[in-house]
């Protein structure tokens, strides 16, 4: 049971419910007692498996989570959370990203900009959403929704899910590396308040793209990493396979990121993780957003701007000394 | 080794009077190439410059003093062998405390700030973690209080993955000193120079109000193997080079080192000269 | 005669009772067919729509107040068959001044100002004169002083070649208009109808916070003949329309005309309810 | 002679110039009274031709010598007026347009952005700047230098000489109905002063897109229109080739555009058009910009937006009254 990673887990568990299933129906049809309780037995005990498991998830156990193929995307949250949305679309200049959604969005009584990252659930519509990658218009797509969302006073709520921005020749052709840096400066001083969640994958300078704001938070079994996993074991270990070393050795959990100060709140889901209950993971997104936007709503817009840039300037640990690698060697 | 890192290593020196050009083989003569800035006269081949090298062709004599020195990083990860690189960096002849080298200086009499890479320290490939965010924010400040324009080369492999995420913060870091600089109309000169890639290009290194490039620099925003793996598609010749930049509009110009100092002056002059 | 003046014209009427749908060729029954504001059930062809109709499905009953109806144009060129046009627009039904409407009206009861383009007045094909222009403008300065949301519907050939220059600078003056608006954050929505096109699209029409646009409307700059001309190239299947501009980017949605009012009205939701 | 277009007239001075030449060549070598005395005649005469022809240009002329093969363009004007020039490229998105430059200029002690729509020489230039049909990036980039100037207080000058926007399917895709029209609301509220001269071919939305400004001049041999006379002719009369009549009924010439209040100046060409005297009319045009530069240079920058405004307000033709219309059927 250690070793299992969260997936081997889950298929783990299919085979026990088939087995516990098996169990009550010989119990019920033939009347034995000795079935029924042991049916019984292993009900409970599954269930101290399951929280014994999710106690001590591994890094490379969220990162699984993540990425998992049932993850909830942005839409899921959309069609959980809001009574309207509207979405709009194109950059004015390129084209329109499918890899990232936005639009006028109505939740818990308030209008939002809401703007995310989207993968596909089948082959054809993940191959239209480039599989969450965002190429140089989504990042400027966003933008302009985030800059019309600062016109009319508006908050922007961004949900991140994304392995990174995509490293294609066209990409780079369209610069890719501008949008992004746009983004971040944009972002920076944008005139409104800006809520971030990393829902699913926060893939490096792809994530960070649409997560400077004002508040970001993290869902319990998101990462948020500067590289991807894999990435970092080849550069490291020089095998990509050693993905779970790597990710421990980065600390890519939002538990991580809380710690480093990095994030402000994590935002729990339900044992097991999103995907198994969408509904609870949308109400306890929604209260916990809802409860930063009240609080980004009695700001001003100078005190937003000021507090938003405190934070950027602070980001970073380092010391006041020298001293400590100068004697090391 | 990265492929970039390999390319950009410093020519051999066959004798010590001698060294061989990285680009063309020729064999150079040392002093001569040093006065050249380390361009080779046969085939153009800009070759690596230490930040101390930057700041010497670039800066008026005697003009540069440095700040941000006396804060270090501290490995918040534990990361394996960051602890061993640090060591190695402060070691360092340079005495400096990472691959950013900031200070005051002018530039044809005018006062500036410079922010320099230099890709060499601690074998970190001029990476982005901590201290690089906050010298080039403490810059950023100066350049703000005194009113200096900010000119910064970059040559960075991008965010130093050694500190996680706290590196990635500094894309963000830097990137929001740029919008303070843009808020207050203080010029903000960027010099790609090689490689320029990673979180360096997706930050403050695309921001420049005027964007240079030196020849044959590497630039994008994925490594070598990355954009090789990823590619479905035939790619260009200049694939990731400033020419391609230059041709999809990305910098103003690719400009030649022995030129550089120049432009920047002209660029300078432009945006300081006082209104008519 | 253009060709999309051709596929916009009005569908034929074999009886009084019946209207033929330009697209499929489905004998339509009339009263379905305005009640479907002139959409056809079976293909989806979206058929041209005067001011009025526009006007009627858009704005709460009885709330149109129009305004700017009593300047005209001047023929300030003496363009040969101009006088004759304006002749006939002006002796057209809706006793209109040129084929820009506009006016205050309501939508889901918030006060907007509109500003519709007829495409047929005076076989003018929707183009940009000074009477437009101004008709804008005015439109413009009364969004402005009463805080209202202009709303545009275009269905323009471009600028109003009969008055040369003077023309073409409606693209500037109804571009600074924006300008205006966008400077004290009034809602200004597009709508894109079947022909947008040359001028209209290169001024006002392109610089909507949001721009919809019709079901296989025409979206261009370049008329059908030019672009034609001007290829060399494959050209794709949906070029020049609503479908290829959204592809594109260029616009934020294409819209049924039976959702057009409620996308607006959930637009102005957004933009105008208190904050939070 | 009266039927003669420019380019025609410009043969026929060649041929003339001939006759003259060897009517000299003839009188010095063998001491001919006679052939001398028809040279100085022919001379006297030429002169007078010319006068008589350049005081009575037709439209097409105009529309001609501004389509010049040896018209001086943006570049040429750049190397006589600048002392110093620092080229800039790219929008910063997509590509960097060779049918427009910009960069740093100085200019009789000033600084300012200058930006000019350019045509090739040979065909290979002609090629590379496609003729001077900007594309999408092209007003981009221009946007991007004049936004540059504005943040840096520098006025911005622009030089217009363009058949048109870019027609191609290419360009469509990237938006070039979008990047003029932003353009335009950028320019009429750009803060810092705007100079724009029309030098060659002002052709229509691709020439307004770079000439919504302060003060607006024309050279003395330059055409604005809203529409190519041929391609007006082909609507008007069903034949392009009478672009001739088309120019005259669209009045499209600098002084019809003086005429009609649409720019504030045109700038003398000397006899005969730019491209016999670059350096007379590089001078004359830095007179008159610098002159109107000075003008604005003295204005606040709500003063300059304000005038801007209501310059841009006014803009049309029209009347108070419906009925002349009404009662003309
Ligand atoms: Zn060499
Ligand atoms: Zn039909």
């Amino acid at each position: 049971m250690e070793d299992m990673t969260i997936i081997e887990f889950e298929t783990f568990l299919v085979e026990l419910d088939k087995n516990i299933a098996k169990l009550k129906s010989v119990a019920s049809r033939e009347g034995d007692t000795a079935a029924s309780n042991e049916a019984k037995q292993l009900t409970k005990e599954r269930a101290q498996l399951v929280e014994k498991f999710f106690r001590k998830l591994t890094a490379w156990d969220k990162v699984l989570l993540a990425r998992h193929k049932d993850r909830p995307y942005t839409l899921d949250y959309v069609a959980a959370l809001c009574d309207d949305f509207l979405e709009l679309h194109g950059d004015r200049a390129f084209g329109d990203d499918g890899a990232v959604v936005g639009g006028f969005a109505r939740m818990s009584g308030r209008s939002l900009m809401l703007i995310g990252q989207q993968k596909g659930r089948d082959l054809k519509e993940r191959q239209r959403r480039n599989f969450g990658y965002m190429k140089p218009e989504g990042y400027r797509k966003a933008l302009r929704l985030m800059e019309m969302a600062e016109r009319f006073s508006r908050p922007v709520l961004t949900f991140i899910d994304t392995p990174g921005a995509d490293p294609n020749v066209p990409s780079e052709q369209r610069g890719i590396s501008e949008a992004i840096a746009r983004n971040l400066r944009e972002m920076s001083v944008l005139k409104t308040p800006t809520v971030a969640v990393v829902v699913g994958e926060g893939g490096s300078g792809g994530a960070l793209g649409l997560a400077v704001a004002d508040r970001v938070l993290m869902l319990e079994h998101s990462f948020y990493s500067v590289i991807a996993p894999e990435g970092c074991a080849s550069i490291l270990y020089r095998d990509a396979t050693r993905g779970a070393d790597a990710a421990k050795a980065m600390r890519v959990t939002a538990q991580d990121a809380l710690e480093l100060g990095l994030i402000d709140e994590i935002i729990p889901e339900p044992l097991g993780g999103a995907h198994l209950d969408i509904a609870t993971t949308a109400e306890n997104l929604e209260k916990v957003v809802t409860k930063h936007l009240d609080v980004l709503a009695g700001l001003s817009v100078d005190d937003l701007i000021d507090q938003r840039a405190k934070r950027l300037r602070a980001l970073g640990k380092f010391e006041n000394s020298v001293e400590r690698w100068r004697t090391a060697g | 080794m990265p492929d970039w890192f390999k390319r950009s290593k410093s020519p051999e020196v066959p004798e010590g009077a001698f060294v061989k050009c990285t680009g063309c083989n020729a064999i150079l003569v040392t002093k001569d190439f040093e006065r050249d800035n380390k361009v080779c006269p046969r085939c153009g081949h800009h070759h690596p410059l230490s930040a101390d090298e930057r700041i010497a062709m670039l800066a008026d004599e005697d003009s540069f003093e440095e700040f941000g020195n006396d804060i270090s990083a501290t490995d918040p990860l534990a990361f394996p062998g960051y602890a061993q690189k640090l060591t190695t960096g402060h070691a360092d002849e340079s005495g400096r405390n990472d691959g950013l080298v900031t200070g005051r200086a002018s530039i044809s009499s005018r006062p500036v700030v410079l922010a320099i890479s230099d890709f060499q320290w601690g074998r970190l490939a001029g990476t982005m973690g901590s201290v690089f965010g906050e010298k080039f924010a403490i810059a950023t400040d100066i350049a703000l209080e005194e009113n200096r324009p900010l000119i910064t080369f970059c040559a960075s492999g991008g965010a130093r993955m050694q500190e996680g995420l706290v590196s990635l913060m500094q894309m963000a870091k830097t990137s929001h000193a740029v919008a303070k600089l843009r808020a207050t109309n203080i010029p903000y000169i960027v010099v790609l120079t090689h490689p320029s890639t990673g979180g360096a290009v997706a930050s403050y290194a695309s921001l420049g109000d005027v964007i240079f490039a030196e020849p044959g620099a590497t630039v994008a925003l994925s490594g070598e193997r990355v954009a090789a793996q990823a590619q479905t598609q035939k790619v260009p010749a200049n694939y990731r080079t400033a020419e391609f930049a230059l041709e999809h509009g990305m910098i103003d110009r690719v400009v030649h080192r022995r030129d550089i100092q120049s432009y920047i002056a002209r660029t300078l002059l432009f945006m300081q000269s006082p209104s008519k």
